[in-house]
């Protein structure tokens, strides 16, 4: 055989080493499916596949009011559902232009805060499960369970709660409300140093996030990686510092920026964010007007003045952006949501690029993807 | 929300002369034909003040007699956020250049809007179906029937 | 010393002197094979099974959960109702699999472990084999296992599990070399590889005492370098469940599965009973110089619990060990072997050469 | 010899992490604290769900077997994904007249989100959130209801005072 013959015989793709990780994968937390191709343990190159739940909920929304519809985005990131119905109510509101009552979005901006706790103590679970240490599964849960509780005990369920409608919320909350979120700061404050101890510090954990899946400020901004994974890479992205909604420009915190761009900057974003929640749910409990209802008036059935609206918050994954075509109909004419998971997926193949299989365990997890975020 | 709108506008006429630049409700808008796109997007990008370097959101409409597609894009250095629309008169076979070359992230979008809408980017590195399967139709035009689940809503 | 009447040499040597009287020497030796494996058959599948369930009943001590509470009381029967469940499983056949080592990979890994657990000394007189090179039997056999890694992990013909077993061949391999070495301390302080002559040394202290600042350092080695060397804890990167679904035995289900479960577990046993024997005194109760009154009601506790007791200590550490960390990745646990075990073992056998010398240590 | 004290240093920082992580499962281990286990069957007596769970629709009858539901169709209208039924029925009333009157009110609990739309606009506030939640059947037709109780009748405004 001659040299070309063998160097065609050694990059033919059928003697690739190809392995199929999902849709029934532990670590692709869902049903993903990333096609990896192998060389020994270190990863050539690697596909995402998409598509397992997609649900078509752009067109099922053009055949539902906008309260209706209220409820298909609970059912993109449910793991923070709270804070993507509040994108479509907010967009609804501007188009008409209401005044929400103050208090509204008092309790709209708590709610978002516990939703992010929520949902970044489910991924820190998950997180550490996917390296391996399977006692973090259990710890996030166990604090997870006191927001749901707060949940469950002012909306009736724990984790879709379709609780926003355009014009306010559904009805008032509980009237624990205020001392339950109170008490669960004080709570959450005590277990946060367990969090460290057990993960943050640990000399393994380290050794697998540190300088694994490098991405720089440049490459976040082109692929559009938003929220925490952009804040990783020094990506200044908080939706609620660029373009505040609601009573973010009341409350001081701090948009918590990580310069390194690897795994453990991207960790480190997400448990420092969960404490800086913390300080925004004390400012929020405290300055909570008691008197101001709960809902703005609005009427039964809500008509779109003719135009296009865009609206973003930030979601717990990132930014959350609602684009709404109405034509002055009952229905939107046409309605798209750019949901932070799609975009930030598709990172996920140039990062696992000359890593091993464990890197690409821990850069998928540490992008912290919701699946049915990123099919809608 | 802009703050430089005049500057703006001094270089949306010098580097993008054929298109409308409309107020809008919250953003200002650029209209421009389909074939421009490339160039009026390059543009945007390499703008040395305000690099629009992030793709917000990219997306398409049906208008039933033409497609227009719709790009979101924000300046990371100014904060500041423009929409960008392509009209598609072909709505038979509509083509349009590809930004994924500019924006990585456009290439994941644009194949979402080809697996909904059929709309061709020209130059596309890998336009394949994205969610569906080969055969299954444009889910996502005003006129598309599902013979298969037929599902009526009640209007 | 240990009273005799805990001494199992009276049971055995009746035993024996019984059937003596009654059949034809080669007669003897076979009845007593027979009965040594009825007996460690039983103890080994009731070890297993309590090994299991007290693995879910630590791990969900740690995580805030009760853990199995279902079947019997505490959940007690819960393992053996698993183990129920496996035996009726259907023994699902791959396609293009190598049947027959296929099949014969769960027995090489059991029956490796059930050698090792043969020369083992459980008290005193109760050790069914004792050989002059002790030690080193123990860890030939044990190693041996992953000989059925590897063949399980190529057989079942599914990418995954090669990778698991590939994984598990290489570091098998290498941390070996750590068991080895710290081992070796011990031996190089008793001056033998039997096991038995090595538990007498301890009479009158064990030699994790004994040894002091070497001897301590060889433990900790030990246990580490064992973790490893059993698939476990922060180092069960051949199962790796997020990264490999199951490892090497994705592709099996059933009793054979239930063999590698069982094996695994039996594995955690014998380097904990290793430890045990070498470091902790083996069924030697602790006595400490001088206090006689101690000492003496130390004797009281029978042997077989004081090597039962010492070992399940050791057992909880590695379970410990694995429900706090997460799991190394391939290329850093063998550089935790070749870079810093390894090294720390062969300074630590120099130094213990040079203590035993001069005589450093008590006596 | 900086290499030297190096390899030290960090084995000395690699083993204290370690141990502090340690120290955290070991504390939980001698003292778990709160069990977060719930022993599900046995404490249905205890279980006690919040008051405003959402658990399925349900239709309160008064103790004359009498809801307040007069077949309006609003809540059918208003559920997202159809999984209300109304049909209804024409009956005399007191003057003689035909009024219409509901027959059967038709709840698929496999289809409903739970977004309580219905709930929110009945203008009657003839349904409500019940708290029942073992929904767990062996049929999914056995999930369709129907919320009105046979032989049930539409309850007399009271009179404002």
């Amino acid at each position: 055989m001659n040299e070309e013959a063998v160097k065609k015989v050694i990059l033919k793709e059928d003697e690739d080493y190809i392995i199929n990780m999902g849709p029934q994968h532990p670590s692709t937390h869902g049903v993903l499916r990333l096609e990896v191709c192998l060389n020994g343990e270190t990863v050539k190159h690697m596909t995402p596949h998409i598509g397992y739940i997609h649900r078509g909920m752009e067109k099922m929304a053009e055949f539902n009011t906008y309260k209706q519809l209220i409820h298909l985005t609970d059912r993109m990131d449910y793991l923070s559902a709270h804070i993507n119905n509040e994108a479509v109510c907010l967009a609804v509101e501007n188009a008409l232009e209401v005044e929400v009552p103050e208090r509204v979005q008092y309790i709209r901006a708590i709610l978002d805060e516990l939703s992010r706790v929520a949902s970044h103590h489910l991924w820190w679970s998950a997180f550490g499960m996917d390296l391996g240490a399977l006692t973090t599964f259990f710890y996030g849960m166990r604090d997870r369970e006191k927001v749901l509780a707060i949940f469950e005990e002012s909306f009736g369920s724990r984790l879709l709660h379709s609780f926003n409608t355009p014009g306010g919320l559904m009805h008032d909350v509980h009237p624990n409300f205020r001392k339950h979120t109170r008490e669960f700061v004080k709570y959450f404050r005590k277990k946060l140093p367990d969090y460290k101890n057990l993960l943050t510090d640990n000399i393994i954990f380290h050794n697998r996030t540190k300088g694994i899946g490098v991405m720089d400020k440049e490459m976040a901004i082109n692929y559009g990686i938003t929220g925490p994974s952009g804040r990783g890479s020094g990506f200044s992205c908080d939706v609620r510092k660029v373009a505040p909604y609601g009573v973010y420009d009341k409350v001081v915190f701090r948009e918590i920026l990580y310069p390194e761009g690897d795994s453990f900057a991207r960790y480190k974003v997400r448990v420092d964010e969960m404490q800086e929640s913390l300080n925004i749910l004390e400012q929020l409990v405290d300055d909570m007007p008691e008197e101001g209802g709960y809902t703005a008036k609005m009427k039964p059935v809500i008509k779109l003045p003719e135009g296009e609206y865009f609206q973003r918050v930030e979601a717990a994954r990132g930014e959350f952006g609602v684009f709404i075509v109405s034509k002055g109909e009952k229905y939107p004419y046409r309605i798209k949501f750019r949901s932070p998971s799609f975009s930030n997926l598709f990172v996920l193949g140039p990062l696992a690029k000359g890593g091993i299989i464990a890197d690409l365990v821990a850069i998928c997890g540490s992008l912290d993807l919701v699946i049915p975020d990123i099919d809608r | 929300m802009m703050e430089n709108r005049n500057e703006f506008e001094d270089f949306v006429s010098k580097n993008i002369p054929y298109c409308t630049l409309n107020q809008g409700a919250q953003y200002p808008e650029l209209i421009i034909p389909a074939e421009k796109l490339h160039a009026a997007a390059a543009a945007l990008k390499n703008y040395k003040e305000q690099p629009f370097d992030y793709l917000v959101s990219l997306t398409a409409i049906d208008h039933l007699d033409k497609f227009t597609m719709v790009y979101h894009l924000e300046s990371t250095l100014t904060r500041t956020m423009i929409v960008l629309k392509a009209v598609l008169e072909d709505r038979e076979e509509p083509q349009i250049d590809t930004v994924s070359d500019l924006w990585i992230t456009a290439e994941f979008h644009e194949r979402g809007v080809f697996d909904l809408f059929g709309i061709r980017f020209k130059n596309h590195p890998d336009l394949r179906r994205f969610f569906l399967e080969d055969d299954y139709g444009f889910p996502l035009r005003k006129d598309f029937k599902d013979d298969v689940n037929i599902i009526e809503y009640p209007n | 010393m240990i009273l005799e009447i805990y001494s199992f040499s009276t049971l055995t040597s009746s035993i024996d002197e019984g059937l003596n009287s009654v059949m034809a020497p080669w007669l003897v030796t076979l009845t007593e094979f027979v009965i040594v494996g009825i007996v460690f058959l039983l103890f080994y599948a009731l070890l297993g099974l309590f090994l299991v369930y007290l693995e879910r009943k630590v791990c969900a001590v740690i995580q805030n959960r009760i853990g199995p509470n279902r079947v019997g009381k505490w959940g007690m029967f819960q393992t053996i109702a698993d183990l129920i469940k496996l035996l009726m499983k259907e023994l699902i056949t791959i396609k293009n699999a190598d049947k027959f080592l296929f099949n014969l990979a769960p027995f090489i890994v059991i029956i490796t472990s059930f050698m090792a657990i043969a020369a083992l000394p459980f008290a005193k007189g109760l050790q069914a084999i004792d050989l002059n090179i002790g030690i080193f039997y123990v860890m030939a056999v044990s190693s041996l296992g992953v000989v059925g890694i590897l063949i399980a992990g190529w057989s079942s013909n599914s990418k995954y599990s090669l990778i698991g077993a590939m994984r598990s061949g290489a570091q098998i391999i290498s941390y070996e070399l750590s068991v080895g070495l710290s081992l070796l301390a011990i031996v190089i302080f008793s001056g033998s590889m039997q096991l038995s002559t090595i538990v007498e040394s301890q009479a009158d202290g064990w030699w994790i005492f004994k040894g002091h600042i070497p001897a301590l350092f060889a433990f900790v080695l030990y246990l580490i370098a064992a973790t490893a060397e059993i698939n476990r804890g922060p180092f069960d990167l051949a199962e790796a469940e997020s990264e490999l679904t199951a490892g090497f035995h994705t592709e099996y289900s059933g009793i054979k599965f239930a063999f590698f479960f069982l094996a695994e577990y039996i594995n955690m046993f014998i380097v904990a009973a290793i430890a045990t024997t070498l470091f902790l005194g083996g069924w030697m109760p602790l006595h400490i110089g001088g206090w006689e009154g101690f000492n003496q009601i130390m004797d009281y506790i029978p042997s077989i619990v004081w090597f039962f007791g010492k070992t399940f200590v050791i057992i909880y550490i590695i379970m410990w060990f694995k429900w706090t960390f997460p799991r190394l990745r391939i290329d850093q646990l063998l550089n935790l072997e070749w870079k810093y075990l390894l090294p720390l073992n062969l300074m630590n056998i120099v130094l213990i050469s040079f203590v035993v010398l001069i005589g450093l240590y008590f006596k | 010899m900086n290499s030297v004290v190096r390899y030290f240093t960090d084995i000395y920082k690699g083993v204290t992490s370690l141990w502090t992580g340690m120290k955290v499962t070991g504390k939980y281990f001698i003292s778990p604290g709160e069990i977060v286990t719930e022993q599900y069957p046995e404490n249905r007596a205890t279980l006690k769900m919040e008051d405003r769970f959402k658990g399925e629709v349900i239709m309160p009858h008064d103790e004359n077997n009498q809801h307040k539901c007069t077949g309006c169709g609003i809540c059918e209208v208003n559920c997202p994904n159809g999984s209300i039924e109304i049909i209804t029925k024409k009956v005399p009333n007191e003057q003689g007249k035909m009024v219409r009157a509901i027959d059967k009110h038709i709840y698929h609990l496999s289809m409903c989100t739970f977004c309580e739309l219905c709930i929110k606009t009945c203008p009657f506030d003839a349904i409500t959130w019940g708290q029942d939640f073992e929904h767990a059947v062996f049929d999914r037709t056995r999930l369709t209801r129907v919320l009105n109780r046979p032989g049930s009748s539409l309850k007399k405004k009271e009179v404002k005072s």
